[in-house]
This record gives C-alpha cells, sequence and structure tokens, in this order.
C-alpha cells in the first residue's frame, strides 16, 4: 500500500467495477477475498465505486452506486466469500434506500429516501476530502525526508548557577546557638525558705520552758513567715515535739481526729 | 550584518528546538521583543534565495534546507516515519476537523479505527490528547501539536492544503448523529456488535 | 548564491559531522572536486561577517556559531540564596574547629547532619575537603577556604569572636525553646569521642 496513493493499489488496477476484483478470484476465493479485504470497509468501498462514475462526487448517482454495490456483493456470495458483517449491514441498508427511492415520492418514509440518499453522499464526500487532504498533506516537503533541519545543533545552554550569600553575624550567631544548645546541663536546685530539724528542737523547747499551760503546735512556729517556710516549720516543729516527748521533756495530747494538737513541758 | 540579526542567527543556527521571538528576546539578553521579531525578518530575507531557509510555524522559528534541494539530500535511510493508509487518514482527520473524537474520526472513515493507529501518531508527536469532549461519555478528544506544523511545513493550521475550500462546502462540519446513516431496519444489533472486523492496523 | 553554493550550504547544515570535499562531491551527485572546493570557499567568505562562521579542520569543513556570540548560547543564570540556618551552623563549626569530620560536626551540632548541606557550602566555595583524618576509618575532614574569610568579610579565623566574648555578647543565651532538640541516639557517645573541639573554641 503506497503511503501517498489516494487508493489501494489493487484498486488502481481495477478496470470494470466486477472484474478487478474476479480476477483473482480466477486463482482462488482466497486471493479474492483479499482483494475485497483492501477495501476499509463498505464506505470506502462504495467512494471508490462512486469515483469510478468519473463525476464529482456531488454529482453521482446513488442509485447506480446501489446497484454496483449490490452486484458485488451477490457475485461475492455466489463465490461463498466470507463477508464481513458489515458489508452486509450495507448491502441490506443500500437495498432499503433502492426501493424507497422507487417509491413515489408521497408514499416515502420520515426521513424521505431523498434525503437519505444525501446523506449518504455527503459522507462520502467527506471521506473522500479527507483522503485527498491526507495525500496532499503527505506529499508536503517533510522534514527529515524533503527538507533538513540542522546536523548537529549546538544547543543553547542556560545553566542556573547559585550563588550563596551569608554574612558575619549569622555565622557568629550560628555558632553561638550550637554552643548554647549543646551546652553541659547543670541541676541546680534553688535554696528553699527551710527550717531545719535542729532549729525547731531549739525554737520548740525554749518556748516550752516558759509556757505555763498547754499549747497548740501552731503558736511555735514563727508568726510571720511565709506560707512556704510555715509549712516546712510545721513538719519540723511536729518532729521535734515527737522528739522531746520521746526524751520525755513534752506531752502531746490531742483531743479529737484532726483535732489541734497539744503540747506540754513535763514538769 | 547587525549585530542583533547576527545574535539571532547564531541562537536559531545552535537552537535544538524551534524558538518564538519572546525566547530569543530573553536569550538575547531580554533584547526588545519587536526588535527581535524585526531582526527576524530580516535575517529571513537574507535566506529567501539561500540553501538554507528560516521559516516560522505558529511563531516558533527554525533553520531548515531549502525544500528544492530534496532531490540533493533526501537520505536512503528511513528518517520518516513509513505511515499506514489508515494513519494517513486519521492524522488528516484530526488536523482537519480538530478536536475530534475517536468516534467522530470513525464516522468519517466508516470503519473502526485501532487504538494503535492513534498511538502510532502520538508516538511521532504529531497528535496530542486534547482533553475531554463535554458531552455524554466526556470522549478523549484529540488535536495535532506543534511538532506536526513543523514537520509538514505549516505555518498554522489555516496552511492545511484545501481547509478553507472544504470549510466552504461545509465538508468540516461536526458530523451530528442525525446525519448518520440510519440502519436498515432490524440491522442495527448486527452493526453495534461487531466490532472486531477490519480493525485496521496502525503500522 | 549560485546553484552549487547553495547546495554545499544545505547539505553542510544538514550533516551530521563535518565533510571533506570529496564526500561533498559524492553527495552532490559526483560534482568536480574542485567546484566544490570553490563554493566552499564562496560561502566561507560569504558567512565570514555572520553569526554563523564555516570553518574548515583538517580539510572537513562544517559550520558553528560565530566564536564572538559565544556567551549568549552559554548562559549562566545567576541565582542568590541565602543560607539555610542548618548550614550556617555547619558552616560556623568547621570555621571554629577546623579541620573537621562530619561526625564531629555532628557531635558539636548536637543533630544530625544530612551529606547535602556540606556539598552546599562546597559548591559555595567555602568549606573544602582538606584531607583525612588518620583514625579509624580515615573520615574526610573539612577546612574553609579563602573565599570563605573574603565572603565573610575576616582577614583570618583568628577573626572569629571566642567562646567568652560570644557568652558576653549574649550569644550564647540566645536560645529559644523550639531550638531544644534532643541529642539523636549516639550523639552524646561521640561527642565524648571527639575532645579536640574544645581547645580551639576558647581562643
Amino acid at each position: 500500500m503506497s503511503e501517498t496513493g489516494l487508493f489501494p493499489a489493487q484498486a488502481d488496477t481495477v478496470e470494470d467495477d466486477w472484474e478487478g476484483i474476479a480476477a483473482p478470484a480466477r486463482q482462488d476465493d482466497a486471493a479474492l477475498y483479499l482483494a475485497l479485504d483492501g477495501w476499509e470497509g463498505p464506505l470506502d468501498l462504495l467512494l471508490d465505486l462512486a469515483r469510478r462514475q468519473k463525476v464529482d462526487l456531488r454529482a453521482i448517482s446513488i442509485l447506480a452506486l446501489v446497484d454496483q454495490y449490490l452486484r458485488y456483493i451477490e457475485r461475492a456470495e455466489a463465490l461463498k466469500l466470507e463477508l464481513a458483517a458489515d458489508y452486509l449491514v450495507m448491502a441490506a441498508w443500500l437495498a432499503y434506500l433502492k426501493s424507497a427511492l422507487l417509491l413515489p415520492r408521497e408514499e416515502q418514509e420520515e426521513p424521505s429516501a431523498e434525503e437519505l440518499a444525501l446523506r449518504l453522499q455527503i459522507r462520502l464526500a467527506r471521506l473522500g476530502a479527507m483522503r485527498e487532504a491526507a495525500a496532499r498533506l503527505m506529499a508536503r516537503d517533510r522534514i527529515g525526508r524533503d527538507v533538513f533541519l540542522r546536523g548537529a545543533p549546538e544547543g543553547l545552554a542556560i545553566a542556573t548557577r547559585t550563588r550563596w550569600r551569608s554574612d558575619q553575624f549569622a555565622l557568629i550567631e550560628a555558632y553561638g546557638r550550637v554552643r548554647a544548645r549543646t551546652a553541659p546541663v547543670v541541676h541546680m536546685v534553688r535554696e528553699r525558705p527551710v527550717m531545719t530539724l535542729d532549729s525547731a528542737l531549739n525554737r520548740v523547747s525554749a518556748m516550752l520552758g516558759v509556757a505555763l499551760d498547754w499549747m497548740e503546735l501552731v503558736e511555735f512556729l514563727p508568726p510571720h513567715a511565709d506560707p512556704q517556710l510555715r509549712r516546712s516549720a510545721l513538719a519540723s516543729s511536729f518532729v521535734a515535739a515527737l522528739e522531746l516527748a520521746r526524751l520525755g521533756k513534752a506531752e502531746l495530747a490531742q483531743e479529737s481526729v484532726f483535732g489541734p494538737l497539744l503540747l506540754r513541758r513535763v514538769a | 550584518m547587525e549585530p542583533l540579526a547576527r545574535a539571532i542567527e547564531a541562537a536559531l543556527f545552535a537552537a535544538e528546538e524551534p524558538m518564538d521571538a519572546g525566547a530569543l528576546a530573553d536569550l538575547l539578553g531580554g533584547a526588545d521583543r519587536r526588535d527581535v521579531e524585526a531582526g527576524l525578518c530580516a535575517v529571513q530575507a537574507d535566506y529567501a534565495n539561500r540553501g538554507v531557509h528560516l521559516v516560522v510555524r505558529e511563531g516558533r522559528w527554525h533553520f531548515e534546507t531549502a525544500p528544492d534541494l530534496a532531490h540533493l539530500l533526501r537520505r536512503e535511510r528511513e528518517q520518516v516515519r513509513r505511515l499506514s493508509r489508515a494513519a494517513t487518514e486519521v492524522l488528516a482527520i484530526v488536523a482537519y476537523h480538530e478536536p475530534v473524537s475517536r468516534a467522530e474520526i470513525e464516522a468519517i472513515r466508516g470503519v473502526q479505527t485501532s487504538g494503535g493507529t492513534l498511538d502510532v501518531l502520538m508516538e511521532a508527536g504529531w497528535i496530542r490528547i486534547a482533553g475531554r469532549r463535554e458531552a455524554p461519555g466526556r470522549p478523549t478528544i484529540y488535536a495535532t501539536t506543534p511538532e506536526f506544523l513543523d514537520h509538514f511545513g505549516l505555518a498554522s493550521r489555516k496552511d492545511l492544503p484545501g481547509i478553507a475550500e472544504l470549510k466552504a462546502a461545509g465538508l468540516l462540519d461536526r458530523i451530528e448523529d442525525a446525519e448518520e446513516l440510519p440502519d436498515p431496519p432490524g440491522a442495527s444489533e448486527s452493526r453495534g456488535e461487531a466490532p472486531q472486523h477490519r480493525d485496521e492496523a496502525g503500522n
């Protein structure tokens, strides 16, 4: 099949509408089938037949075209050729079109047979136009066949180069950041106000020495101490009271659960 | 020769791809685009009678050998893809009707088109998928590429041989379903069910 | 332009490699070799002042762009970028501790360092490979370059402020919570193994 040819090679050699196909059939039916295979579907075959009317596609005789097509199909069937289904479908449709065209106009259904024939004609014209266009396109001066581009272009290179920017402060700051981040960690426990057990012991025993009666434990605490020191003093004074009781220097009393803890010197 | 024209000549000689005036202006250190366009025309005129021509295809410029020297330069080795008849027809249909769906291509050709045919044309870089038609089924639609215009030496699609006449004759109108050949009574099924026949290879 | 000159021009334009007069004569349908040589000289003269020159090397001819236009065809677009925080830290460590291996940099930074960061600093021209440490694994060691001193306005590395000065400038206190990254697993050990980084930092 030629690249630029309008028609398959075998179509070019066809003289008469039937003999062209029948010619190879004189040898064997398979060859005939191949010949029929040269058409790309029924529309292609119809277009080829139409062109053989050697008139403008818009002036072809649809009735003559239908007859030609139907004769092809009949002969192919008589030769017991395997016809693709769409050839038979087209044959059936064309037979229908032919009978409708032969009817008086007023008996025709909608759309009319003339309109159907016109549509067929337009389809053939459209396919014919594209086939010619393809041939003209392929015959143009094509790059790599008729015209040539520069064989060894140097090429245009646009290289992007990054220029990095920074400054002294950023550098020094970065180092400071690294060192600060990775400096050894030292745990510092802040000094908290506490009353040690020793000072509580001294304070409680000194105060007991001057007290006459029972005193509540809270009365032994430093009066204006901040809450944190007070908590620490309470804990230390309680332990000091227990220690004094153990040594037999004081006695403890508590009248109710969670009641005030009372403290008195042992005389 | 003017400095700008020299620079344009050198750039397009060296370029591996066609370039438009804007890209050239950028390359030439932000030259004025209109100056570049004037320079291109000057270079083109200068080369008009030479063995090499400066051509423009849809705004993109490149040098190529003069067509009349084809007989001297034609190469034996297969540089140009040999296309099947089916592929050339499909290419023409895409070029003249773009954007066009596969169903529309098939309606014009009257036969089914194998996917391979479209693949061959896409691989050649001549057609591309141009989106989907906003219609039932949202079919893929195809259009040609700048490489297609380059390859066939077309300045633009308007340059396609005979396109104006075909358009005037209504032969490039969108195929409406109503225009389809109606099926003969009772034949609709077999028509729809025979997709395997005559599936032409795209080689 | 003469037909033979046109043909020579087109043939050399399309040729993929330089051609001698004999090959050209064969290509052009057996033209006379002396005519081809005369034609070549004519074409060469014609292109003498253009953006493209026809040159001959060892008897073989080809077109090339004019040497004075080379700068147009090979452009370098420069892009200025600020060094990232991570890269600045690595650079600072190299500057303070050089020569230093990547493992040592990581130990000092307390975070893992991607190889890309060192690449960026080498691309910038600020650090260089300064050999290998004579230690197990012979790690590559890095040092700064004269370009580094230039860019950062330093006469020598001794100009870099020491730890005491950094502290006085408050640079060791500027630590935000977000920066407090935990050491990667194993980093604390290697920190112990890199005692040499301390000595120089304090000077």
